[in-house]
């Protein structure tokens, strides 16, 4: 198993791993446990350059996961954390004392997701959308076409096929 | 889920102390923003001067410099050594009052929309306006996405499409040409079309964009 | 203490938690806006300052106004689908989006590009690099008032979207790095073309660092401005040419390898300074290095192989459940993609991480507090960022 | 003393004969810029153009009284310049209205203009209208110092405040020029001619990447092309001052304006390759450079 996993797993509950490639590595863990876990990986192991936050949305399972990669330059080394939050009334502390510029994720995530995060600076303002009337756009139940067919004039004679459907039909005419 | 209310802390009406210790009242939608809806301008009556003013419109075209889109990085190259949109009398205002001509460089989002409609309105009559890419004509890439407008012509007076995606300065060069035959035989009338249709354009543009800091009356 | 030198005991002091209190009626502040409609302002973003007398006391960044919903859009085509629309996400420099999403779908799908497909997109990411850069060098240079020298790098970077052009068929959106490999192998004679086009370039180079870099007006603007502490490096996630200028070797290339980059023999240019001027330097030279790399690329790319790996039909492509990160080093900073798939014939989450997103906010806002307002728009510049890849 | 009405019409032949030169000088020079950025440049006509189609808007909003008067008070420093010198030394038609005192009201009327533009754009109530005038009120102070300190120098070595006799006193060869024979007075008038031309490195008052064009920025058909008529006459009336204070005048049209088009050509050609200063670096720079060498012709002379 990964070196960095042998290390990491006496002393925080690590849930899933997953070594993606030598250099990237994937934990999961309780929610509970992140901050500890990001301090410890920032001032102990040197993943002191946070990449990305961002969250999946798993609506079959009911949770979002929420994906923190570090980076460890000198080791060019990477780690993803993942948190799964419950979907309905996600929130999660904030991390920006951490990285400040978290905040700025944080606050998408806020607008895009609907997920919370008390305390972040700023994290009520409008950041990408401005005055949004549906679900947050980047959750799975939020149809992206349904909206745009109810709520924008679309030219006429555009003719749209389901790709999949299409091509089906050019190339297997008689049916698969 | 039409209801949500967008007014903003610094949009009320408010009692503020100015430096000198003075009271007074501010109401920042009727101060801020002009309330007369655009009017028709006819044009000059006498015919030769009408030419004369649609030959020198022509020739002079001022580019509002604002970026909309993607198109906007072809817009370098256009007013450089290769395509050198100078020679055809063709430059860039920053600012909206000195401009003649928006060219919406691309797609547009809900968020830019409402400066575009802003700065056009900004504009003084006559203008003119060129649509750039597929993007402002139908979509384009953008067909099903949740945040642009799907035809411009909707929201503002559209004088000219270029196609593409993007379009090549040669195409956009061409698409100056055509608009200036346009201009010349005095048919660029956009700004008189969208005065006479305001409460069309209005409506249209009060479906999309929900948080519009402007008078209620303007809407 | 110069002449010129503000009184700062009229400006307010920061709260506790970081936040000012202006008072924007007491007249002592004026509140401006630039952009998105302001040609100091690189692309389509705004921003909000709030200034007492020359100086700007706090900046705020707003965005949102390119936001296509790229991420949501690529949740709703296959694969091969996405493939056309990522390269629109960053306009300046779309080739990183094009790699980063082809490497990683290869990765989840178990795919391995062929050799010679990995060398011809070593060539269009540092082609690419030598556009956007040219772009930063007029761009810097305007934003000082010096018109010129962006006529002259825009003059050779169409040069090089000639070279694009005849590769790929298109100037800005090539859609040449296809999940799998490359669309084409390299055109008869562009060797040739290529060597023409680079020697232009380093003779527009040579007399764009004679007029705007040996210019003492410049200098004076440019010197110790905007500096950017090494300190603030990992807090706020700068990357690229902008860390490098800090004096931190800070390049994916070099720290995590990619494509051919292992074979190809170059050391990442660094400066020591940190302020305006070094970036621009480090930048210019970091172009020069590019030019260096496409020799090399040239000289050592091999003749023929086939240019696209098997990759499965496309009515039946699904990519079993898994995530990774994919990251490489474009001229702005580091350039990834994280994606998410689930077993589907579509991806289920794709984030974007572009460099601009920390620098044109927290960095930026950080930067711009106590600036001239003369130069807001050269600091912004500086950072190099584009908006479409802050949004999506 | 009769008036002599003529004057009226001779006045207005000069303004019609500086006007059209100056709508092409500036297409040529912007031409010459375009030349260095490998560019063919716009047509020789485009000035005419874009004025006719300003003055063709249909449409024009307002601020307020001042806001009108602002280009008009912006004209009249022109073309008050203008008709206060005598344009063509020895020509009855061409030397306007030039008297025994008319050096003083030359430099009221250099400074007429910015003052004029202050009161229109604080009217219009844009912010960066505001920014930019108070840029343009200090650098045109800054580089009137200059200037100022040149002309007392040359009225104190001819001693006289008559243009006219100004020019006389040149006359008779190249060294009798004031260029040669107080090149320091020269010198500073030079540095401050820089400075009131707009143009690179003190172009700090349009700046269009910093403040969206500063004091026009709400400027808009009629009122800019007042603006711009300004615009080709002022720059063409303040080289005439030069050429008559310092280059021995003109004693015939094709001789101004090849004198015109050389001084000019000095600002274009410092332009073009240089970004701008920031405003306190401006300043900085005239009082550094600018007024020793102005205080230094005082005291030679």
């Amino acid at each position: 198993m990964h070196p960095l996993y042998e290390r990491l797993k006496h002393l925080f509950p690590l849930d899933e791993v997953t070594e993606q490639r030598p250099d990237l590595l994937f934990v999961t863990l309780p929610r509970e446990h992140l901050r500890s876990l990001l301090l410890h990986l920032r001032d102990i192991e040197g993943f002191s350059h946070l990449v990305l936050l961002t969250a999946v949305d798993w609506i079959e399972e009911g949770q979002f996961q929420l994906t923190y990669l570090l980076h460890n330059r000198p080791k060019a080394q990477d780690i993803g954390v993942r948190i799964k939050l419950a979907r309905d009334s996600a929130t999660m502390e904030s991390i920006h004392t951490l990285w400040p510029t978290a905040a700025t994720y944080q606050r998408e995530l806020r607008e895009m997701f609907g997920i919370d995060f008390p305390g972040s600076p700023g994290v009520e303002e409008d950041f990408i959308l401005e005055g949004w009337i549906d679900l947050p756009p980047y959750r799975r139940d939020f149809d992206t076409k349904k909206f745009s067919d109810e709520n924008y004039n679309h030219r006429p004679g555009r003719e749209t096929h389901d790709p999949a459907e299409y091509m089906k039909q050019q190339l297997y005419p008689n049916g698969l | 889920m039409q209801s949500k209310d967008f007014s903003k802390a610094e949009l009320q009406k408010r009692t503020v102390t100015g430096p000198d210790g003075v009271e007074f009242e501010v109401d920042p939608m009727r101060d801020y923003f002009c309330e007369a809806p655009p009017t028709v301008m006819p044009p000059a009556y006498i015919k030769i001067v009408e030419d004369l003013f649609n030959w020198a419109r022509a020739e002079s075209i001022w580019i509002l410099g604002f970026g909309t889109g993607c198109g906007a990085i072809e817009m370098r190259p256009l007013m450089t050594p290769r395509f050198d949109a100078y020679r055809y009398g063709i430059q860039w205002r920053p600012t909206p009052r000195q401009a003649n001509l928006f060219v919406i460089s691309g797609y547009l989002s809900v968020k830019t929309l409402k400066r575009a409609i802003r700065s056009y309105e900004q504009m003084q009559n006559p203008k003119y306006v060129v649509g750039l890419g597929s993007c402002t004509i139908n979509g384009g890439m953008y067909w099903d996405s949740y945040n642009t407008i799907k035809r411009l012509d909707d929201y503002l007076p559209v004088d000219l499409y270029i196609t593409g995606c993007m379009p090549r300065p040669e195409a956009l060069l061409q698409g100056f040409m055509d608009l200036k035959k346009v201009i010349r035989a005095g048919n660029a009338e956009g700004a008189n079309r969208y005065a006479e249709n305001f409460a069309w354009y209005k409506a249209n543009q009060k479906q999309i964009i929900h948080d519009w800091d402007m008078p209620e009356y303007s809407w | 203490m110069g002449i010129f030198d503000a009184d700062r005991s009229q400006y307010p002091t920061p709260g506790p938690d970081g936040s000012l209190d202006i008072d924007l009626t007491s007249g002592k502040y004026l509140k401006l806006w630039q952009g998105p409609n302001h040609p100091g302002i690189t692309g389509n973003m705004s921003l909000e300052l709030i200034v007492c007398g020359d100086e700007v006391v706090k900046g705020t960044t707003h965005v949102g106004y390119l936001h296509r919903g790229f991420e949501k859009l690529m949740e709703r085509r296959t694969f091969i689908q996405c493939f056309p629309i990522v390269c629109r996400i960053c306009v300046p420099e779309p080739d990183f989006n094009e790699y980063c999403y082809a490497a990683a779908v290869e990765e989840l799908a178990g795919i391995q590009a062929p050799e010679r497909a990995n060398w011809i997109r070593t060539l269009i990411l540092e082609m690419g690099r030598i556009n956007s850069y040219l772009m930063y060098l007029g761009g810097q240079a305007g934003a000082f008032g010096l018109g010129v020298i962006a006529q002259w790098t825009t003059y050779v970077r169409d040069l090089m979207l000639d070279r694009f052009e005849e590769l790929s068929g298109a100037r800005i959106y090539h859609m040449f790095i296809l999940p799998g490999g490359v669309r084409d192998g390299l055109p008869d004679g562009f060797e040739q073309r290529m060597e023409e086009t680079l020697r232009e370039i380093e003779e527009t180079l040579q007399q764009v660092y004679d007029v705007m870099f040996c210019n003492a007006v410049f200098k004076k603007r440019a010197v110790g401005l905007g500096y950017v502490d090494p300190a603030w490096i990992e807090p706020y996630g700068i990357t690229g040419p902008v860390a490098r200028a800090a004096g931190v070797a800070n390049d994916v290339r070099k720290d995590q390898p990619y494509l051919v980059y292992p074979e190809l023999d170059f050391e990442p240019v660094i400066g020591h300074d940190s302020d305006l001027y070094t970036r621009a330097d480090v930048r210019r030279r970091d172009l020069l290095l590019s030019v260096d790399l496409i020799r090399q690329i040239l000289a050592g790319m091999p003749s023929d192989g086939p240019l696209m790996a098997e990759i499965p039909s496309v009515l039946h492509w699904r990519i079993p459940r898994g995530e990774t990160y994919i990251r490489g080093e474009c001229s702005r900073g580091e350039y990834g993609y994280y994606l998410v798939t689930d077993g589907s014939g579509y991806p289920r989450r794709v984030n974007v991480r572009g460099p601009s997103y920390t620098h044109a906010v927290a960095l930026f806002e950080r930067l711009v507090v106590n600036v001239n307002i003369s130069d807001v728009a050269a600091l912004l510049v500086s950072l190099h960022t584009y908006p479409p890849e802050i949004e999506r | 003393m009769s008036f002599d009405w003529m004057k009226i019409v001779y006045a207005l032949l000069t303004l019609f004969i500086v006007v059209n030169y100056g709508m092409i000088i500036t297409a040529i020079f912007q031409k010459i810029g375009a030349r260095i950025g490998r560019r063919y440049g716009i047509p020789v006509w485009q000035n005419y153009a874009d004025l006719i189609k300003n003055y063709g808007l249909r449409s024009s909003i307002t601020h307020g009284t001042m806001f009108y008067l602002g280009p008009v008070f912006r004209l009249t420093g022109g073309v008050g310049l203008l008709l206060f010198i005598p344009v063509i030394y020895g020509s009855e038609i061409f030397s306007n209205f030039s008297f025994a005192g008319d050096l003083i009201l030359i430099l009221y009327f250099v400074f007429f203009g910015t003052l004029g533009m202050a009161l229109g754009a604080a009217e219009s109530g844009h912010p960066y209208s505001a920014i930019g005038i108070t840029r343009g009120l200090s650098q045109v102070t800054a580089s009137e110092l200059p200037f100022a300190l040149a002309v007392f120098a040359i009225a104190l070595q001819y001693q006289t405040l008559s243009v006219t006799e100004i020019v006389a006193a040149q006359q008779g060869g190249y060294l009798n020029w004031t260029l040669f024979t107080n090149p320091l007075a020269v010198m500073a008038a030079m540095l401050s001619f820089l400075g009131s031309m707009m143009r690179p490195p003190f172009d700090v008052v349009l700046a269009p990447q910093e403040i969206p064009i500063g004091p026009p920025t709400e400027y808009h058909s009629s009122y800019l092309a007042l603006m711009q008529t300004n615009r080709m006459i002022f720059p063409i009336a303040k080289i005439a001052v030069y050429v008559c204070l310092f280059f021995g005048g003109a004693v015939s049209w094709p001789i101004f304006f090849l004198k015109v088009f050389l001084i000019y050509f000095v600002s274009v050609f410092v332009g073009v390759v240089f970004p701008r200063f920031r405003v306190e670096q401006s300043i900085r720079w005239f009082l550094i450079w600018g007024v020793p060498i102005g205080i230094l012709a005082i005291l030679v002379a």
